[in-house]
């Protein structure tokens, strides 16, 4: 066995966001040397679920857990438990009440993802109009965080923009797309669908190719370029965001190594993200780690035969 | 009047109708001819889903397999598709046919040959089958960059007004009624629901025609894993997750007795179209999404409580004043 | 003479430690009625099944016209021309009596899809040809249970058949519809069908049969001519020695009333029943089958519930909600159907026995074996019950011991009344005297017995009184002295009302 | 049968009941468990240690503490899909008394209340309106859990209070947890209710034959509407220790619950036709599928892989002696 193993539980496995985290993980685990990076989690994005995977690594006794969590408060008797027996515990993406962990790595700041995602759909609504949310599970705690710093932004930077309705996917994108439906069908003024999650935002766009409401109602949101490109190609979409998974995945790694090697999570200190550079923990210790990305037709092709 | 109520297919309707009604009367788009096709189209899948599981019901089993089996055949043909573009869909299709065909051959055996009882059997099943959609697929998803153009686009393509998706539960539909009510392999379904003792005395293989039934299940799972899979442009192991007892719903709803033998085409259609309805309207009049499970769990026990009136027999009729007639 | 059409020998055929058959032979003769005789569980039914496809042979042959022929299932013995009414009723409820009739050999069009037109018409055909006044289009279940005895036979004539079985057909049947019956038959031997008909009732075999082939213990004892052989010879054939089944002679001590009802009706069943039974008394219920019988003494047992009239016990009135009730009250019901609603299968001698005594047995909830065991020896013992111990599946037990097992069960109640449904339907004689000798017992120990039966033999030599019923309605009570059989078969179908109108 | 043998006494019993409890389901489940424990240990180093046997006990007791009465009402010859729904309902009912103050005794009264309640209205759809209990709660299952889904929304219930957190948390003596004592306890009782009373005797009879057991004076109705609130009681039980296991409420809470409570019902034994099945196979099976969900964990399988196992291990298991009985037969 590696010296130290971390583990990179991710909300579901087989979600091409988390993949390509993983990549970044192990290429982490790699620059370190002596770090095993054990890849892991539920196939139902549940709390219960991901409690089972928490056991079982705690039964490993391993060095690290990295976290992106189904539930923000389920989670942290289990992650106390972590603690407990010795283990640091970090979450990512999608965070951890804040008992539940050390320290807490957003990959941007909720405000800027906020604004940003309403910014994608009013950069091509110079008169306004109506926009409505899809979202993930309506637990997820990121997505909630950025629809709040969402709707925060509205009335002073964009002033035209009528958010009309937020509803839930559930990740699901059969339950995503009925809503997406639900949404054309209920607001036929509808501009633009904002859909800060990868499932989500797929969905709605295979529904306005189907509908044949290109050019209508504009398609948005974060997405991962390789699965959303050919939405950008034929128009459904004008423009998304994303940071770079890959990125996030290293960064996790490397604060979680850190933590091991002895660093300390307070409020304002700072730990190495390797290459990402360094993390400043705010008093609720949590931190960002780089400015959203933007992706359209100039550059998806490009990014899309990365991640 | 009397012997129109005697036929659930047509409270159904009426049923279907009244939602129809109350929900346009607060939201005119809603009963538009565009947005009827549309939820017809969106039920298509659930449609065929629930006409093969009552080819099973009514011979007193259950398929508890079949969203499994979907999303095995799914994802079987969605990496298919991906590693082999140039493969024709015809092609595609019949080898989801013959796949789902050949897991539901699988529960039908355990059934006819070991005689376990078709609940235990299909739970097990339904978590192996979709355990194994993680394994060959190594738990990563199929998304539609990775999906041909054809692989997408044919269930969407409009053929004299209705997308072929709609086309393929109507073909299924005609299809099943055909079977259910003109052969004798039809026929036998029904008579071992009603009277699996008697089917044997009638010379019926009671046991085989069990299997011929889990067949007919699976193969329809299987065709419908195509269909999902393009329609939502997603293979992965949680497609249709759950989505085995909404199928049940469908094939309750419509009229189809959980103890075999009672069961029609029409009904099941409807019931299908019922919960279709239901899961379009709720959103539509703006009705919290939250609301959406309480009320489909509402109308299942309604539908049911509204069946059972109508089969219970107030015992038997021995008094001449008392007879119909 | 003739050869036979079907030729049966050196049948074996053997269940998990039950020998049904051993090395039969049977032959059937076109334009000829053989009867086949024997006691319960003689195997007889067995060999039914057998030629039928239902059942494999271990050993032996079968030949149709001299041809060795296999039936591996149901379809290949009807393609053969042998076509059988079933003892138990082997039709589908939720299916139009045409859809009976035709299941598995319908018409079909030329596309090879069924045509019902066509399968309406042809049932409406052989059904008006038996004068059965049936519309082919409705559902079975809108039928009473003679109607349905009428739609397996018709179902047997649809088949082109030179051989039709009868298992016990008239054990359902009116005297009016088993007249019919006999018509019918008479018919299909001037066709030249060959018939092998199964009975118990011996005024009918006489009636009808030609031949007999007598089963004893799944051996074929004797076989011959109807008419050159007594009754009594059959008998000691059939059991293997000279049974004079008398019926047991008992001089009644009656009481006061202990069980009376007075205008007991129901929406559908039954209206303005009015009886009482005494202490010491066998008060027996008479009708034809379908008169309702049953279902008044379900609802004295609290199984439906009435929708007028009063129930007295001991100068009491009750009305029990459910059989708990009634057997907490003093009453107790052995049923009709003893398989379904008698016995408990899959479950030991014991456990049946003690279900509705626990609370006596057990001590606060908790179970005693031993005291099961004690109360369930006690009473099994009482009845002579056979068997190899007491925690064998009853379901192993012959009819016989499974009427025992449930007499057993509810006399450890110490009851005040008990109602015998058809005490010795489907039994065989030995065994319907040792019935008729307990009931005698327990009337003389002071307890109140009511019986319905349909046997009028049963009925005369059993009763003090007898209620006769008509359609869900009491014809009349009359005292068992000096009655003639034809009185009650009169009351009983409602002729002299006939005759009247 | 001649006359000599009239009048002997009948014995009670003429196998050996040492011999059929050697051949018994159980045992066979006893081998299957005794084989994965030792394959756990050989597979992870993990896995013999104190702390991780006791973490392993999460992973079950609550499916497993349903499963028990979930068995009485499958022997009863009925099913319960809505358990899981049950629980999702009653944790909610929990959170909100909570946003009302209340104290721990309360919460876990209403936890159980709810419990009770929603068990006794399946019992009084199947037994008093007489419908297929399968259906019914399929229909109760999206009810309940949709009542769960109207009144939290998006929201979700936390601060449940330290004393009623140790309900799911906290450990009786060492390593042995609250939650596992209570499975224990609840098997106890449950062994008792099924094999040594008059209840039990009189669920299997149903189960057998309820029309028989009908016309032999047993309530079955009433017995069945008790198995059915049993089965609320004891889904409102594990309620209780999963909301304070992750100490906080979602209208999610629970999912596919009710699939592996009968699998591990089925898996012990239980006939799904009713009338057969008992507690001790029930706790091993439950154990069973505990071992193997956790074995393959500490191997960081994935855990839909595992359902591959325990899917198959159903019908492997069940499938067996039903081979070998027509292997012998063939023989
Ligand atoms: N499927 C079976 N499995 C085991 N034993 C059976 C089976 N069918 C019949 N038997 C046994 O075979 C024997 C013959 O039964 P059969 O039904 O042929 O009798 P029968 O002569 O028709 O009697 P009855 O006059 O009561 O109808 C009986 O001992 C019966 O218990
Ligand atoms: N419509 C029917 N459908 C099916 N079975 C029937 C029907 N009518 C009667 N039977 C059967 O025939 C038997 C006798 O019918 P019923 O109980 O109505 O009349 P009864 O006067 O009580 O006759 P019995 O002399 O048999 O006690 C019943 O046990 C039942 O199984
Ligand atoms: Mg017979
Ligand atoms: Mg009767």
């Amino acid at each position: 066995y590696a010296q130290t193993r971390i583990a990179l539980v991710v909300k579901s496995l087989g979600n091409g966001f988390f993949d390509a985290a993983n990549k970044g993980a192990q290429e982490a685990a790699a620059e370190l040397g002596d770090v095993e990076v054990i890849y892991t989690g539920p196939t139902a994005a549940t709390a219960e679920a991901q409690i089972e995977v928490i056991n079982s690594l705690i039964a490993q006794q391993v060095d690290a857990i990295a976290i992106s969590a189904n539930d923000p408060d389920a989670l942290v008797p289990a992650l106390q438990k972590a603690m407990e027996r010795g283990i640091k515990v970090i979450s990512w993406d999608s965070g951890v009440a804040p008992e539940g962990r050390q320290l807490h790595l957003n990959p941007s700041e909720t405000a800027l993802i906020g604004e940003t995602i309403i910014k994608l759909a009013a950069d091509y609504l110079p008169e306004g109009g109506d926009v409505a949310i899809l979202s993930a599970s309506s637990t997820a705690t990121n997505q909630n965080a950025w629809i709040e710093a969402a709707k925060a932004a509205l009335p002073e930077k964009f002033a035209n923009i009528n958010l009309v309705a937020v509803v839930y996917g559930d990740d699901d994108s059969v339950k995503s797309t009925d809503e997406a439906k639900g949404l054309i069908a209920s607001y036929p003024d509808l501009k633009a669908i904002i859909a800060p999650t990868t499932v989500g935002v797929v969905a709605a766009a295979q529904v306005v190719t189907d509908q044949n409401l290109i050019g209508k109602v504009n398609v948005t949101g974060l997405a991962l370029p390789s699965e959303f490109k050919q939405f950008v190609d034929n128009g459904a979409s004008q423009a998304v965001a994303l940071w770079n998974p890959i990125d996030l995945g290293y960064a996790a790694v490397m604060l979680a190594n850190d933590l091991v090697e002895g660093g300390e999570a307070a409020p304002g200190a700072t730990l190495s993200m390797g290459r990402m550079g360094e993390l400043t923990l705010d008093d609720t210790n949590s931190g960002a780690m780089a400015a959203p990305f933007t992706f359209d037709k100039s550059n998806i092709e490009e990014f899309s035969k990365i991640y | 009047m009397n012997r129109l109520l005697k036929h659930r297919e047509i409270f159904l309707a009426l049923a279907i109708l009244l939602v129809l009604v109350l929900v346009t009367a607060r939201f005119p788009r809603f009963a538009q001819p565009g947005n009827l096709l549309t939820i017809f189209n969106d039920t298509s899948i659930l449609m065929m889903l629930a006409l093969g599981q009552m080819a099973v019901i009514l011979t007193r089993s259950i398929d508890l397999s079949m969203a499994a089996n979907l999303a095995l055949t799914g994802m079987i043909v969605a990496m298919t598709n991906a590693a082999f573009p140039g493969v024709p869909i015809p092609l595609l299709m019949a080898m989801c046919v013959v796949i789902g065909a050949g897991l539901g051959a699988f529960n039908g055996i355990l059934v006819w040959k070991l005689n376990i009882p078709p609940i235990v059997v299909t739970l097990g099943t339904l978590t192996i089958f979709r355990g194994l959609v993680f394994v060959i697929s190594g738990g990563a998803w199929v998304n539609a960059a990775q999906m041909s153009a054809d692989f997408i686009g044919l269930q969407r393509a409009v053929f004299l007004g209705l997308p072929v998706l709609s086309w393929f539960a109507i073909a299924t539909a005609l299809v099943f009624w055909v079977v259910m009510t003109r052969t004798p392999l039809g026929r036998s379904l029904y008579a071992i629901g009603v009277n699996p003792t008697a089917s044997v005395y009638t010379g019926i293989n009671v046991g085989r025609t069990k299997f011929y039934a889990f067949v007919i299940s699976g193969a329809v799972a299987g065709l419908c894993g195509y269909l999902w899979v393009s329609r939502y442009v997603i293979a992965s192991v949680e497609v249709a997750g759950g989505y085995e007892l909404t199928i049940i719903a469908a094939c309750v709803i419509g009229g189809v007795s959980i103890a075999g033998g009672i069961g029609s085409v029409a009904g099941v259609l409807l019931g299908a179209i019922f919960l279709g309805v239901i899961n379009n309207a709720l959103p539509v009049i703006n009705i919290s999404p939250f609301w959406q499970m309480a009320i489909s769990g509402t109308a299942i026990l309604l539908a049911v409580v509204l069946n059972a009136r109508g089969e219970r027999r107030k015992g038997r009729i021995i008094l001449k004043k008392a007879e119909a007639t | 003479m003739t050869d036979p059409i079907l030729t049966l020998s050196g049948i074996s055929k053997s269940f998990p430690g039950v020998r049904a058959l051993h090395d039969v032979s049977l032959e059937l003769y076109a334009g000829e009625v053989t009867a086949l005789i024997g006691e319960n569980g003689a195997g007889k039914s067995t060999l039914v099944k057998t030629l039928t496809g239902i059942y494999q042979p271990d050993a032996g042959e079968i030949r149709v016209g001299g041809q060795l022929v296999t039936l591996p299932t149901a379809h290949s013995a009807s393609a053969l021309g042998i076509t059988a009414i079933h003892q138990e009723t082997v039709l589908f409820d939720e299916m139009t009596v045409a859809e009976n009739i035709y299941l598995g050999h319908a018409p079909r069009n030329r596309f090879g899809m069924i045509d019902w037109r066509k399968m309406r018409a042809e049932a409406q055909e052989t059904l008006d040809s038996m004068a059965a006044g049936i519309d082919a289009g409705i559902q079975l279940k809108e039928l009473g249970i003679a109607k349905k005895h009428l739609v397996a036979v018709a179902r047997a004539l649809s088949i082109d058949a030179q051989v039709v079985i009868m298992d016990e057909p008239t054990a359902a049947l009116s005297q009016k519809e088993i007249e019919e019956l006999y018509v019918l038959i008479e018919l299909l031997k001037q066709d030249g069908k060959a018939i092998l008909f199964i009975s118990h009732k011996f005024d009918e075999i006489y009636r009808i049969a030609d031949r007999f082939t007598v089963f004893r213990d799944g051996e074929q004892v004797g076989k011959g001519f109807i008419k050159d052989t007594s009754q009594s010879q059959i008998v000691q054939l059939m059991v293997g020695r000279a049974v004079d089944h008398i019926f047991p002679e008992r001089v009644a001590v009656i009481g006061q009333a202990v069980l009376e009802a007075k205008g007991l009706s129901h929406p559908t069943e039954f209206e303005d029943i009015s009886f009482s039974v005494r202490k010491g008394e066998i008060l027996g219920f008479y009708g034809l089958v379908g008169a309702g019988r049953s279902e008044v003494m379900q609802a004295v047992f609290g199984l439906t519930q009435t929708s007028a009239g009063t129930l007295t016990l001991d100068g009491q009135v009750i009305a029990p909600k459910s059989p708990a009730d009634a057997v907490d009250a003093g009453i107790v019901y052995v049923p009709e159907e003893r398989g379904k609603q008698g016995v408990i299968t899959g479950e030991p001698i014991f456990k049946n026995v003690s279900l509705p005594s626990l609370g006596k047995t057990s001590k606060s909830g908790f179970l005693r074996m031993a005291e099961e065991f004690a109360l369930a020896r006690t009473y099994t013992e009482r009845l002579d019950l056979r068997a190899s111990s007491l925690s064998q599946d009853v379901s192993t037990l012959s009819g016989g011991n499974q009427q025992k097992v449930v007499i057993a069960k509810w006399l450890a109640t110490l009851p005040k009344v008990i109602i015998l449904d058809e005490p010795t339907k489907g039994i065989d004689i030995g065994s319907k005297a040792a019935v008729h000798g307990f009931m005698a017992e327990l009337v003389a120990q002071g307890l109140s017995v009511i019986m319905v039966s349909s046997e009028l033999p049963e009925i005369l030599g059993m009763s003090d009184r007898i209620v006769v019923m008509r359609e869900g309605r009491v014809i009349d009570t009359l005292d068992n002295k000096g009655l003639r059989p034809e009185t009650l078969v009169r009351l009983a179908a409602g002729i002299a009302e006939e005759q009247a109108a | 049968m001649t006359d000599t043998t009239l009048h002997r006494s009948l014995p009670d019993r003429l196998d050996n009941p040492l011999k059929s409890a050697v051949l018994s389901w159980e045992s066979l489940l006893v081998l299957v468990a005794v084989a994965i424990f030792i394959l756990n240990s050989f597979a992870s180093p993990y896995f013999l240690n104190a702390w991780s046997l006791s973490d392993l006990t999460f992973n079950f007791t609550e499916k497993a503490l349903i499963a028990l009465a979930m068995a009485l009402l499958i022997i009863s010859g009925e099913i319960d899909l809505s358990v899981a729904a049950i629980i999702a309902l009653a944790s909610t009912m929990m959170g909100l008394a909570l946003q009302y103050g209340a104290d721990t005794p309360t919460l876990v009264a209403v936890g159980i209340g709810v419990g009770i309640l929603c068990g006794a209205f399946n019992g009084f759809l199947v037994t008093g309106l007489k419908l297929p209990s399968i259906v019914v709660t399929i229909g109760t299952m999206s009810l309940f859990r949709g009542i769960a889904f109207i009144i939290l929304g998006d929201q979700s219930f936390k601060g449940y209070p330290p004393s009623f957190s140790w309900f799911g948390q906290g450990y009786v003596w060492w390593v042995i947890s609250f939650e596992l004592v209570l499975f224990l306890v609840c098997a106890l009782i449950y062994w008792v209710l099924l094999h040594r009373t008059v209840f039990g005797r009189r669920i299997f009879a149903i189960g057998n034959n309820d029309v028989a057991a009908q016309f032999s004076g047993v309530r079955v109705d009433r017995i069945k509407f008790i198995l059915f609130c049993l089965t609320g009681l004891m889904s409102g039980i594990a309620a209780v220790l999963l909301t304070a296991r992750l100490g906080s409420t979602r209208p999610s809470i629970a999912e596919g619950f009710e699939l592996e409570a009968i699998t591990m019902v089925v898996l012990g034994g239980v006939s799904i036709l009713g009338g057969a099945g008992s507690i001790l196979g029930v706790v091993l099976a439950a154990l069973i599928v505990g071992l193997v969900t956790f074995g393959l964990g500490l191997l960081n399988v994935p855990g839909i892989v595992m359902t591959i196992f325990t899917g198959s291990l159903l019908i492997v298991v069940i499938a067996l002696p039903i081979l070998f009985r027509m292997w012998r037969q063939r023989a």
